[in-house]
């Protein structure tokens, strides 16, 4: 039994609330406010100069931060599809009353508490074109002719490092399936039994659009996790070969801090054109998720 | 133990619309058991957290013990409540949520503890003082909220319905706890609840409160038998009292077909006719006539509905363990005179 | 309020004070990051003339941190561009960006340099001001396993170089023979995919013209330029590399080279010997490794096939923010001086800015420094790699193009041809 | 029937090669950190012969995992800390007090945890250059802190959403002051739910790399993960030491999953379960 709220009492909302507002605007709201005015500067260690939208122009001509944009919303549109669709595959399966399902569950789930530089060294060592695992197999089962070096490649790297991710975060989806899968009421799908629906039709009719505001959540959260993605990159391949597998993250922290130009400016400006496109793409599909909600209910 | 006045206390809040309370006035005595009654947002849950300082008071004045108490924080107005939650720190053990408020008061343990002891020992909690709240039964937890405000011997008491939380038969059990509890103690208690029965038999006093407003206040018989409004009347008694629309002509009232004399004088014109269904007599030549529609056996009463030419409600009757008529047969009734009820068709306040 | 308000405060006082406590004690210690955390000799070396620094100067300490590469220079830049860092670093004549942000002392006082080679002193000249101690000089080579090239029919050549069509040869023989001909790993490096490649075209070109291609005088679909990238392009599609060159590492294409799987060639600079010389279960060539030295491969119609690579590697340079100048430049001045010089060619076999007799290199190891002379006789010296001479774009672009995708087979000349030109125009 | 064996079997398949693919990576890279890396290199998928656990010690002090350790362990728990009580309090004021601005500020928070670590990161490494915090453990534990902090303040909020008012009335009327109140009632009753955050923040920051290889150069003062990486350069042809190296990384994720699983993964996956 909740009252009606009081009048704003100041004195105990301030105290509670400037802590985490110092933190939000030193450390989050100026940086990003910061890195704006970075945008239209030349940012060198002894000289800061007015540039307006020079390196913006310089952007828009950049045929690596194109690249880089390519194969980040390549990897943002490819993985959650992934990993969202095995997902609900294994969940399905371990809905079905497996033994073990509680061990599974959890064994599935570790990759995603993995750090990515673990995870990119260990990847590496699977992709290793002599001893590998990944051509070990290929071997194993007379495929070898198969065998790459798969990181090394610019037709193999990326969808590599795409079937990285998934392996990292399908655990993940799983999980969160999997129990949007139990908290349906189990009447639902008895009607449809009832109703004499088969499996198939028990789970495209009835069980998958009833977690389909889920599912469209673990999509948005997938997709932007990987418009994220930098570690497990800059550990296997630095963005390479060729560019095969530069993204934005990568590009911006090469020019910022690895390129000898030592400029922040441009960075910034790659940063701030990321943050524009990252945030209407949300805004975007939270709008969709939401209209797609109200149809459900 | 302290005295509560309110003078034309009144609630707005900031968003604007109908105040929650307005003007609601009334003074409960030293060693009172006040009780205010209602149905679900009337308002009278609002008064109890204004006079226990949770919410701030907008219009009029409060006073504890004759002491303005309106801009008093809630910590220093020496009371204690018990909520419909009961509100247990689920963190802590029985003994620390009976100990809580008194640590803040800077008293020495031992008293604290003699104080604890002496709650657990009259509320029969002493085996419990070391399990947390979800540890207990529903009954057990409504004791330790009472055994919470007891330890801090406070002015007044307050009690935002204690028991509505709890399975009928152990109501009944503790209300008769907190009847025995509030002679024990003498002191000044206001409680709040939507359940008549809690009202009529635990109140000293009880006021009836309808949209923010009181309706009435005074002993539980009292609005019982002379109901101030037609709220009131209808909403106290089960059934309640029956409340038929009639007409004042010439000395009588009509009601549908039937007429009936004047219980007093009134001027003429549509009124509301109320009569409680305990007070209908069946018998042959009554003037109240009409058909039985339904048959309502409880085994100790039986409840009969029936329909009366030329009038829209049906009109209960509450008769002995056998029913004096059959489904659809006609049945014959009188009420006696004092047991009459008018009101004012308009307002629903009453005429006689 | 009351005391409790403390709480969060009290956990950053926390925080605080454990890092006051783990600050260092700053006095009279000099920092130094180096690189060479897997390079026993080069450590070896450093840790000696740390001792004898030490020794003849009571009070003042060096702390030595030893990082891999590629962390070392990303903790530079930013250290650096933070206006912090050691007071003396590793760094390498390519890195004139921190001559440009002054973040370099100017050596020109406090160091001795008339023991320092005067070409060495000029790699890392600018503006007349000399801002770097050039510790390690090396040259490009190619290694060889003489047994394999033995097995194969082929004999060590008299000049010591073969020529394209001849390696090309061997390379396909060795394939027949099912083994790797040519090991190279620039799956963590900029530069050593692009050797055989730059070796070409230097020898193809000339040392004038191939100065002027690598500033952008003279363009790369030149047919001279498109002629040596066509020999490589030839070793590529004869598979002269590992299937994994692209993601192979410096260090792994060294055992590559030398244990698992063994090659017959390994185009690498002189510095081979800091790695190959460790102990074997440290990644060193086995004991009995019948290493041999050879020129890298002359192309048809070379301008000038004694020409090769010199360049100025690890040097040590001195921080303008350090809080102690003077001692650290006392603290590289103690390497210049002939016995620090030969302790240097003794300890690492590989040569150095600092001025050293040859000669004075003896021991078990002398063998293969006379080797190694021998393939340097009557070489003429380019200075630098083009990744110490190119910036910005054209250097990003060399090091995905050159380096890593020409010799793992992705891109065609006419595709080098046409990145580089573009890379050089938008310079 | 025997259409609902065969599906029993194909579903069985599916979870075997999937555990198997989950699972095998780590049970590889624990077999090599077992193992040196000549017996690994003459046999890659071979189990131990003699298990070397003699190397978790060489790693730990050979190659400064000693130090890493102790960085990580001080910086996580520090930011950790300091975010549980901001946030706290943050999301407790969010949660029960009315006031014009009150899902303003909540929203800004909350989208925050989508923005893309670029936009801030450059930034953060002038700013924290310019306070004399660059390159220092504070100022990584500030940054953590600030990082994690609309995560911990989205899920406490919701939390905290739940706790029923009368709990807070009862604590004003037993004399206590709104901060006492949330020290003593709100933040103890909350409890779970900050367990869930302490454990989801110290694994997430514990594994953190973009922040850390950007504001932290010193050796002394790096984090595990800048510890792994720094020596899978020129030291990775020692795949034995570096599976020993990871294994460190690993273990105490692990533990703190094998003990903490459920509330783990409550917290994990509290932002998609709507």
């Amino acid at each position: 039994m909740t009252s009606p709220r009081e009048r704003p009492a100041w004195g105990a909302i301030v105290p509670f609330l400037l802590p985490a507002t110092v933190f939000y605007l030193g450390l989050t709201a100026y940086p990003v406010i910061r890195t704006v005015w970075n945008s239209v500067h030349e940012v060198l260690p002894r000289r800061e100069a007015y540039v307006g939208g020079a390196h913006y122009v310089e952007l828009w001509a950049d045929d690596t931060f194109w690249r880089a944009v390519r194969n980040t919303v390549t990897w943002a549109l490819v993985a959650p599809f992934l990993e969202v669709s095995i997902a609900l595959l294994l969940a399905l399966a371990l809905y079905a009353r497996v033994p073990a399902a509680r061990i599974l569950r959890i064994a599935w789930f570790t990759p995603v508490l993995m750090s990515y530089v673990v995870v990119g060294i260990v990847w590496m060592w699977i992709y290793n074109y002599d001893w590998g695992a990944a051509n070990a197999i290929l071997r194993a089962v007379g495929l070898g002719h198969w065998a790459q070096p798969w990181l090394g490649t610019t037709d193999t790297a990326l969808p590599a490092l795409i079937v990285v991710t998934t392996w990292m975060w399908t655990g993940f989806n799983m999980v969160v399936l999997l129990a949007a899968l139990h908290a349906l009421p189990t009447e639902v799908i008895e009607a449809a039994e009832l109703d004499r629906c088969g499996w198939g039709a028990k789970l495209t009719r009835v069980m998958v659009p009833l977690i389909l505001p889920t599912i469209l959540n673990l999509l948005v959260l997938s997709f932007v996790g990987k418009m994220k993605i930098f570690d497990l990159v800059w550990i296997t391949t630095k963005g390479g070969p060729l560019w095969s597998t530069e993204t934005v993250s990568t590009y911006v922290y090469k020019r910022a801090f690895e390129w000898s130009t030592f400029d922040l400016g441009y960075p910034s400006a790659i940063a701030t054109v990321w943050f524009v496109i990252v945030m209407s793409f949300v805004a975007v599909l939270t709008w969709m998720v939401r209209r797609q909600q109200k149809l459900e209910y | 133990m302290a005295t509560v006045t309110l003078d034309r206390l009144g609630k707005r809040y900031a968003g604007g619309g109908a105040p929650a309370v307005q003007d609601v006035t009334f003074e409960v005595a030293h060693g009172e058991f006040f009780v205010l009654l209602g149905p679900s947002g009337c308002g009278k849950s609002t008064t109890l957290r204004m006079i226990a300082g949770l919410e701030a008071i907008t219009e009029g004045t409060l006073a504890i013990d004759g002491k303005r108490m309106n801009e008093v924080p809630a910590r220093d107005r020496d009371i204690a409540m018990v909520f419909q939650s009961y509100a247990l720190y689920p963190h802590m053990s029985v003994y620390d949520n009976m100990a809580f408020g008194l640590r803040r008061r800077a008293m020495p343990k031992a008293e604290i503890d003699r104080r604890v002891r002496v709650a657990a020992a009259i509320l029969g909690l002493e085996p419990f003082l070391g399990r947390r709240p979800h540890a207990l039964s529903g009954g057990q937890r409504q004791r330790v909220a009472v055994g919470r405000a007891i330890v801090r011997d406070p002015k007044v008491f307050l009690f935002d319905e204690p028991l509505s939380n709890l399975d009928a038969a152990l109501r009944a059990s503790t209300r008769q706890e907190l009847i025995r509890l509030h002679r024990r103690l003498g002191a000044t208690m206001i409680y709040v609840t939507h359940d008549q029965v809690e009202a009529m038999t635990m109140g000293d006093r009880i006021c009836i409160m309808d949209h923010g407003r009181v309706a009435q206040i005074g002993a539980p018989l009292d609005v019982y038998r002379r109901p101030a409004t037609t709220f009131v009347a209808g909403f106290l008694g089960s059934p309640p009292m029956n409340l038929l629309p009639a007409t004042v002509a010439d000395g009588r009232v009509r009601l549908g077909e039937a007429t009936l004399t004047l219980p007093a004088r009134v001027p003429e014109g549509p009124v509301t006719l109320g009569v409680r269904p305990e007070d209908l007599v069946p018998v042959p030549e009554g003037p109240l006539r009409g058909e039985v529609v339904a048959v309502e056996p409880l085994g100790a009463e039986t409840i009969l509905s029936l329909r009366l030419p030329g009038v829209e409600r049906e009109l209960m009757l509450r008769a002995g363990r056998s029913a004096p008529a059959g489904l659809g047969e006609r049945i014959a009734l009188v009420a006696p005179h004092d047991a009459i009820h008018l009101f004012d068709a308009a307002t629903g306040c009453r005429l006689t | 309020m009351t005391p409790r308000r403390a709480m969060p405060g009290c956990a950053l006082a926390a925080v605080l004070a454990a890092a006051a406590l783990a600050a260092p004690a700053a006095s009279q210690e000099i920092t130094l990051w180096s690189h060479w955390a897997a390079e026993q000799p080069k450590r070896q070396f450093i840790e000696e003339a740390i001792r004898r620094f030490e020794a003849a100067h009571p009070g003042v300490t060096v702390r030595a941190t030893w990082y891999e590469k590629n962390a070392l220079y990303a903790a530079l830049r930013t250290a650096l561009r933070a206006g912090q860092g050691p007071d003396v670093f590793y760094a390498e004549p390519d890195q004139v960006e921190y001559v440009q942000n002054g973040f370099l002392l100017d050596l020109s006082q406090g160091i001795d340099w008339a023991n320092v080679e005067p070409w060495a002193r000029e790699i890392w000249t600018h503006g007349g001001k000399p801002y770097g101690l050039p510790l390690e000089a090396w040259t490009v080579e190619l290694y060889v396993n003489t047994r394999l090239l033995s097995e194969l029919g082929w004999q060590m050549p008299a000049n010591l170089q073969f020529t394209h069509g001849q390696l090309l040869e061997i390379v396909r023989k060795a394939r027949e023979r099912n083994i790797v001909p040519i090991s190279a790993g620039v799956g963590d490096r900029p530069f050593p995919g692009a050797f055989l490649t730059h070796e070409t075209l230097l020898m193809r070109l000339g040392r004038v013209d191939y100065g002027r291609l690598l500033k952008g005088e003279i363009r790369w679909d030149d047919p001279r330029v498109v002629e040596s990238l066509r020999a490589v392009r030839a070793l590529v599609e004869a598979r002269a590399f590992p299937p994994g060159v692209a993601t192979l590492q410096l260090g792994q294409s060294h055992v590559y080279f030398h244990t698992n799987p063994g090659t017959v060639f390994f185009p690498m600079g002189s510095w081979y010997t800091s790695r190959a010389f460790n102990p074997p279960d440290q990644g060193g060539q086995p004991a009995d490794f019948p290493l041999g030295i050879l020129r890298m491969p002359a192309p048809d119609n070379a301008a000038c096939p004694t020409c090769r690579t010199i360049a100025v590697g690890g040097s040590y340079v001195i921080n303008a923010a350090s809080r102690h100048p003077d001692k650290a430049k006392a603290f590289l001045n103690a390497f210049t001086t002939p016995e620090m010089g030969a302790l240097w060619l003794q300890n690492v076999m590989v040569q150095t800015g600092i001025k050293a007799d040859v000669g004075m290199v003896t021991g078990p190891r002398a063998g293969y420094f006379r080797d190694l002379a021998a393939a340097n006789e009557g070489s003429e010296y380019f200075f630098g790699i083009p990744l110490q001479i190119l910036q910005g774009r054209a250097r990003d672009t060399f090091t995905q193009v050159v380096n890593t995708a020409f010799i793992s087979g992705q891109v065609t000349v006419e595709e080098v041809v046409r990145q580089m030109n573009a890379a050089m125009g938008a310079r | 029937m025997w259409g609902r064996v065969l599906a029993r079997a194909a579903v069985m398949l599916v979870i075997v090669l999937w555990t198997m693919f989950a699972a095998g990576p780590f049970l590889w890279v624990a077999t090599i950190s077992l193992r040196t890396t000549s017996e690994f290199m003459a046999a890659p998928y071979a189990l131990p012969e003699t298990w070397r656990f003699d190397k978790f010690a060489t790693a730990w002090t050979g190659s400064g995992y000693d130090t890493y350790f102790t960085n990580s362990i001080l910086v996580v728990f520090s930011a950790v800390a300091i975010v549980t009580a901001v946030g706290a309090m943050a999301a407790h004021a969010l949660a029960r007090y009315r006031f014009p601005g009150n899902r303003l500020v909540y929203l800004l928070i909350f989208s925050t945890i989508v923005l893309p670590p670029q936009i801030t990161v450059i930034a953060l490494f002038q700013t924290l250059a310019k306070l004399g915090l660059y390159d220092t453990r504070v100022g990584l534990t500030l940054v953590y802190a600030a990082v994690q902090l609309p995560l911990t303040v989205y899920i406490l909020e919701s939390f905290f959403a739940r706790i029923p008012a009368d709990l807070f009335d009862a604590a004003r009327i037993d004399g206590y002051s709104e901060w006492a109140t949330f020290w003593k009632v709100a933040f103890p009753v909350a409890m779970p739910a900050i367990a869930t955050v302490v454990i989801l923040n110290t694994i997430l920051l514990w594994n953190e790399f973009l922040y850390a290889v950007v504001l932290i150069a010193d050796d002394a003062r790096r984090t595990l993960p800048l510890g792994i990486q720094k020596f899978m350069g020129d030291q990775l042809e020692d795949y034995g030491m570096i599976a020993t190296g990871l294994m460190i990384a690993i273990v105490p994720v692990v533990l703190i999953y094998a003990i903490f699983s459920e509330k783990l993964i409550q917290g994990m996956t509290a932002g998609a379960v709507k």
